[in-house]
């Protein structure tokens, strides 16, 4: 456990470093003062990102199966989850989370702490339930969706609910439910930000800390080109694999 | 091989869809009819049966107590007005629609849906043992009337999607067949285009391979040769013809008269969700006994000749 | 129990302010939803454009916005926008000063962030319409317009309003960005309330209660639109 | 006292606040803005002759605010820095600012020496987390949106150490048990000013003006009584 | 009536699909067999006319220089196999699709479709004027193979959309016109009900009716009667007869020899794209003179008997 944080600390630091060597003759000046705290800032976002995006989907699919076929029970209980994250802001559930159930203690919450007594962790929690109640959201949408003759044509060559969800249904939901999909990892990308209200150093984080310095609204310009690029990547990756689709219809 | 057959045919006679002796029992299955012995009073006559249907939407009573039987070897042609309820009878043998009232076999085998039921309980019907079903439905083929391709794969995609995760066979041994297949009803060229770029009798090929590359033990055809023109439709019939002969039960629904009349061991007239005549196909065509069939009959440009 | 006592209404308690905030909150979230949904739309046209003259520059718009953060777009088009403005009626000779009022300006905004994610909604939907459905429409002479009103329009939504409740809920929540402009909306009363008494927990978990009461409210209205949505549709459910 | 109300000032003056950093400037639960802040930019508006109109902003957008012409002056207990001096000009001092160590109490600090290896708390966006990023190398430095998420980290332990403003530490202090200043006072010469556009001299003039009046009249000694038992100028 | 019917076919041959005098005159249109004066070089004989069209997918050269000429009164009955491109070409009258050569005409005007082309220009066309092909496209009713029922909208809804919303005619009257359409092709008790709890011929009766009801001048009929009961095709095949009788120019195509037969007055035999064949379905069906039309017809079982 400990490796895996010293290694994440170490590509952290010579990541930065290296790449603000790369850009620095390129760059303005006011730039290349803050430019390893930015870089450094933007690893730990893509960091959030990648583990809650890929977590939030395993904990999505589940949901959205609950709600579009479950029993009612399921249907209500997973609806209720949900709702819960979605129906609520961001930086209300980090604060309630950080401040609010953190405020318990170390010793109170025991084993817990570990989860909840660092930042970055309770970022990465809140994040990944949030983004999976979306998530399920969307994915629902794409699996009602999905035309009753495609399952029915699977049922009858015998495929079990198991086999029909993974070969038919899946694969067309998710192509239905793709944009908004897209949508909301840029969303959040960018709500990720709000982990910098509890102390984590994203790149909001390491931004407003140098805004704080220098008062120079040009700063937040490069945070917002830093943002951008990262859109521009999620963005490139989301229409590579659509491409490969509407290949395919 | 076939000592495989004579296994499975021994004490389990709806072979395990998942292992290798399904298709090659289903291959091989000419030899050997087997009816299991009558253990219970409500046990089958036939390889496919359903007894006493009764399936309605919403208020409009669909099927009204429709029973049929169909041994192996044997095809049974469906035929009736449009809106009559052939679709719906097929869709029920396989359940994919549940009937409130009724009784379903597959291979002797009794589709474990509820409790025998009063004639007055109108609940939906539930199915307690899915698994049962699932397995049989491996045995039992359908081609749809809308055909149903899957528009995410590609043709070949859509023939070895099923035998390769449903039956567990090897992709390359299924992926061979598949090309055969796909040459025997001509579309060998479509192999790798998805379906939206097909004609609508090349998608009907398409579904026809599909139901065939299972080599199930019954197959249910919903108007299969609609979309094909007549040289299709000839070659179609050959194709069924020697299905026959293997020993596979057959129940096609068609508007051609003259493809019933040739094809069919039994022909069954459905008029307003009740059999109303059935029986060879000179005795259906020839001398029908019912007015509704003799009335049908009459219009059709075949009677008139 | 003084936890109650802080939510009494009037001077005493903070009940009214919170319940103040959330009308705000409200209002800025439906006007900004009716105007975004008809500019995304647009944009979700200029998108599916055959012409590269409209549809770069409109993704080049659409990557922008959604790549820029929220409160950002919201900082800039409010003190840009006033700014242009004034500059425009200051060269016309119409007036000396404007000032974009700061609802307005928080709604363009919104509005401006909301519909570049609809578009994208919009765009999934469009295409996830059968095609033989337009077919259909334009064979009996409709024009492409007239068809996208009475076949694709209808049948988008079925598609697009799972993303767009979504959507709806991110927006509800984001009105509380128009506090960088000094909107008092509802998280920010909130903020204000915990500061105060020190006790920001409590007023966030109660405004946490009034944001669910209003999705709930809206959520209700959404199944029901996706049902209408897709009436005539087999269920596939089940 | 003049006769005429100040030349070049606007009537009514804008003045914009945070709302949200008590005992300075807050709002009370009747939705009305109160604090230190807001007596004093109300003490000096009565000194100008001219009316005032208070609005609460948030901390993020409060000076391209003023920089975009919204209000005309930002009275939120902001520290004259040179950073800032580059996009706006000040007015004031009004009151002076120095800092102090919060700990729980028996926390043995008496030198900078001591916060090797602890975790320090500050707000972001102060002169305290200034001086802590700035100064402290042996230990870790977490910055909190506000003074209150700061408090509460402390309370949690996830921070061992704040450093903060002495006089909204003092206030809090007073509602607290367990709780302590550790530590030297800590002097930077931080002073607090009125932020005003660049370049608007007559206001600046007037509001400087202002303030020596009320320094001079006991209206400023009012209204720090009324807060602080020692005097902030 | 009358009197308008006259006016409308002395200048403009096209009435204005908008304006009530476009149904008038399609209902009355039996009086006035309109080719219009050949003021070009390029007029078209024929009420719907293509001439040299080609259409490719990708790499698939679908249709290779077909020229079909249609009048009025004429019923055109395109025969061949599954995808020699029957539908494609029924498709590029309406420019569903866009041929990459050739020229459509439709009631004696070019559909104004980009430059005369050289024969190896592989770009595709652009459509110049839209608003006049949205115009003929009123008149020129479709019945897709694929049936592609809104399926947003009930049955009477379907009827009655075009009507109401391109021709602008007055609700009530299309209304009542749309269930005498109902009644007559036999689903008068569906009119309420959405396309997807309908049976596959019930779709395919609610897909014709909804192309009647627009009165247009000329219709194209992909495989009408697939999904239909023999006694249905023959009350179709009655329908089709009266609306040649009232002057409409119809091309139907179908897989039905008999009913070609019957039928039309001409009939065309496609074969991989080009025309092998055309002429009067006695000459094509009792002589036909290219190889792929004699061994299609031979092996028809229409042929056989
Ligand atoms: N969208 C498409 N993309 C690529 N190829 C297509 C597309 N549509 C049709 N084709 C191909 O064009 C050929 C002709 O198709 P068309 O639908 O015209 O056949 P058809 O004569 O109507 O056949 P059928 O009687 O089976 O309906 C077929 O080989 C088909 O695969
Ligand atoms: N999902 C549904 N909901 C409601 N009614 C339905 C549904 N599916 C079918 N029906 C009705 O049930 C009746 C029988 O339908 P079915 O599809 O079985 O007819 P069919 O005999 O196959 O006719 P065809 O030859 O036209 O295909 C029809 O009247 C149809 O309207
Ligand atoms: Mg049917
Ligand atoms: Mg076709």
């Amino acid at each position: 456990m400990s490796n895996l944080a010293d290694f994440w600390d170490n590509v952290r630091e010579q990541a930065s470093v290296s790449v603000c060597e790369a850009v620095t003759f390129a760059t303005p000046e006011l730039f290349d003062r803050g430019c390893e705290r930015l870089i450094e800032g933007a690893i730990v976002t893509i960091g959030l990102l990648v583990v809650s995006c890929l977590a939030g989907f395993c904990i999505a699919v589940p949901l959205s199966l609950a709600r579009a076929f479950g029993a009612p029970w399921l249907s209500r209980t997973a609806w209720a989850y949900t709702y819960l994250f979605r129906g609520t802001p961001l930086l209300i559930q980090l604060w309630l989370i950080y401040f609010g159930v953190g405020s318990l203690g170390k010793d109170l919450l025991g084993p817990v702490w570990w989860l909840l007594g660092d930042a970055e962790r309770v970022g990465l929690l809140v994040l990944t339930l949030n983004t999976s109640a979306y998530v399920a959201e969307i994915l629902r949408g794409g699996f009602v969706n999905v035309p009753a003759d495609q399952r029915e044509a699977a049922m009858a060559s015998g495929m079990s609910p198991f086999l029909t969800l993974r070969r038919v249904l899946f694969p067309q939901a998710l192509r239905i439910a793709w944009p908004a999909y897209g949508n909301e990892i840029i969303l959040l990308l960018k709500g990720s930000a709000l982990v910098s209200t509890i102390t984590v150093l994203d790149l909001m984080g390491q931004l407003r800390t140098l805004f704080s310095r220098s008062y120079a609204l040009d700063l937040f310009l490069y945070g917002a080109v830093l943002y951008l690029i990262l859109v521009l990547i999620v963005t490139g990756l989301l229409r590579g694999i659509e491409r490969l689709w509407i290949r395919a219809s | 091989m076939a000592i495989r057959a004579t296994t499975v045919s021994a004490s389990d006679s709806v072979p395990d869809s998942a292992s290798d002796s399904a298709i090659e029992s289903a291959r091989t299955s000419s030899a050997s009819a087997q009816t299991p012995p009558a253990t219970d009073a409500t046990a089958a006559t036939g390889w496919v049966e359903v007894r006493d249907l009764w399936k309605r939407y919403d208020d409009h009573q669909v099927l009204k107590g429709v029973s049929v039987s169909a041994n192996e070897h044997e095809v049974i042609s469906l035929i009736g007005s449009s809106g009559s309820g052939k679709s719906t009878l097929l869709r029920c043998i396989n359940l994919l629609e549940i009937p409130e009232r009724g009784e379903v076999f597959v291979a002797g085998e009794r589709l474990p849906f509820g409790e025998p039921r009063e004639a007055g309980d109108k609940r939906p019907r539930k199915i307690n043992n899915w698994k049962n079903v699932y397995r049989l439905r491996a045995n039992l083929a359908m081609v749809f009337q809308s055909f149903n391709l899957w528009s995410h794969r590609t043709i070949l995609e859509n023939i070895t999607e099923a035998p390769i995760h449903v039956l567990g066979r090897p992709r390359r041994e299924v992926e061979e067949e598949a090309h055969a297949l796909l040459k025997r009803v001509g579309i060998a060229d479509k192999a790798g285009v998805y379906p939206s770029a097909l004609s609508g009798g090349q998608q009907q090929r398409a579904a026809i391979a599909r139901a065939l590359a299972m080599h199930p033990k019954a197959m249910l055809f919903d108007e299969p040769t609609s979309a094909l023109d007549p040289e299709l439709v000839g070659e179609v019939l050959s194709v069924m013809r020697e299905l026959a002969d293997e020993g596979r039960t057959m129940l096609v629904v068609t508007h051609e008269m003259d493809f019933a009349r040739e094809v069919s061991d039994k022909v069954i007239f459905l008029h307003q969700g009740q059999i109303a005549e059935a029986g060879t196909p000179a005795q259906v065509f020839d001398s029908p006994q019912s007015e509704a069939a003799q009335k049908f009959l009459s219009n059709t440009r075949i009677a008139r000749k | 129990m003084e936890g109650l006592s802080l939510l009494a209404l009037g001077a005493d308690g903070w009940g009214d302010e919170l319940l103040r905030g959330a009308w705000l909150t409200l209002q800025l979230a439906l006007v900004t939803l009716f105007f975004g949904i008809l500019l995304g739309l647009l944009l979700a046209a200029a998108r599916l454009s055959s012409w590269k003259i409209i549809r770069w520059p409109c993704m080049g718009w659409l990557l922008v916005v959604r790549g820029t953060p929220e409160f950002l777009v919201l900082l800039l088009i409010y003190f840009g926008l006033d700014r242009y403005l004034s500059q425009i009626l200051r060269f016309l000779g119409i007036a000396e000063q404007f000032e974009l009022p700061r609802f307005a300006g928080a709604v363009v905004g919104l509005a401006v962030i909301f519909s570049a994610y609809a578009a994208e909604i919009f765009r999934g939907a469009w295409r996830a319409v059968p095609k033989g459905q337009m077919e259909a429409a334009v064979a009996v002479g409709m024009s492409p317009l007239a068809g996208f009103w009475r076949v694709r329009m209808p049948q988008m939504w079925r598609f697009a309003i799972p993303g767009l409740g979504n959507l709806w809920m991110v927006l509800l929540k984001d009105t509380s960005l128009a506090a960088v402009i000094a909107l008092n909306e509802l998280l920010r009363m909130a903020k204000i309330a915990g500061e105060t008494t020190r006790d920001p927990l409590f007023f966030f978990a109660v405004a946490a209660l009034i944001y669910l009461f209003m999705t709930a409210c809206s959520d209700l209205v959404r199944l029901w639109l996706e049902r209408r949505a897709r009436r005539g549709v087999r269920a596939v459910a089940g | 006292p003049q006769a005429a109300k100040a030349q070049g000032v606007p009537d009514p003056l804008r003045i914009a606040t945070e709302g949200a950093y008590p005992p300075f400037n807050n709002v009370n639960s009747k939705g009305e803005l109160v604090g230190f802040d807001v007596d004093i930019a109300k003490t000096i508006c009565k000194a100008m002759r001219v009316k005032c109109k208070l609005v609460a902003q948030d901390w993020d957008g409060i000076l391209p605010g003023l920089v975009a012409n919204k209000y005309d002056a930002v009275i939120a207990s902001m520290s004259i820095t040179a950073e800032r001096q580059q996009i706006v000009d000040f007015a004031g001092p009004y009151y002076s600012n120095y800092l102090r160590l919060v700990a729980p109490k028996g926390t043995a600090i008496s030198s900078m020496a001591d916060l090797d290896g602890r975790i320090l708390g500050a707000q972001r966006a102060t002169v305290a987390a200034q001086w802590a990023e700035d100064n402290i190398r042996g230990g870790e430095v977490k910055l909190y949106d506000t003074q209150t998420a700061a408090y509460s980290d402390l309370e949690s332990g996830r921070v061992h150490v704040l450093v903060s403003d002495v006089y909204p530490a003092h206030d809090w202090l007073q509602t607290v048990s367990g709780y302590e200043f550790v530590g030297p006072r800590i002097d930077i010469d931080d002073k607090i000013g009125i932020a005003i556009r660049k370049g608007e001299t007559d206001l600046k003039n007037a509001l400087d003006k202002a303030i020596e009046q009320i320094r001079n009249n006991g209206e400023y000694k009012k209204v720090n009584e009324k807060y602080f038992p020692f005097d902030i100028y």
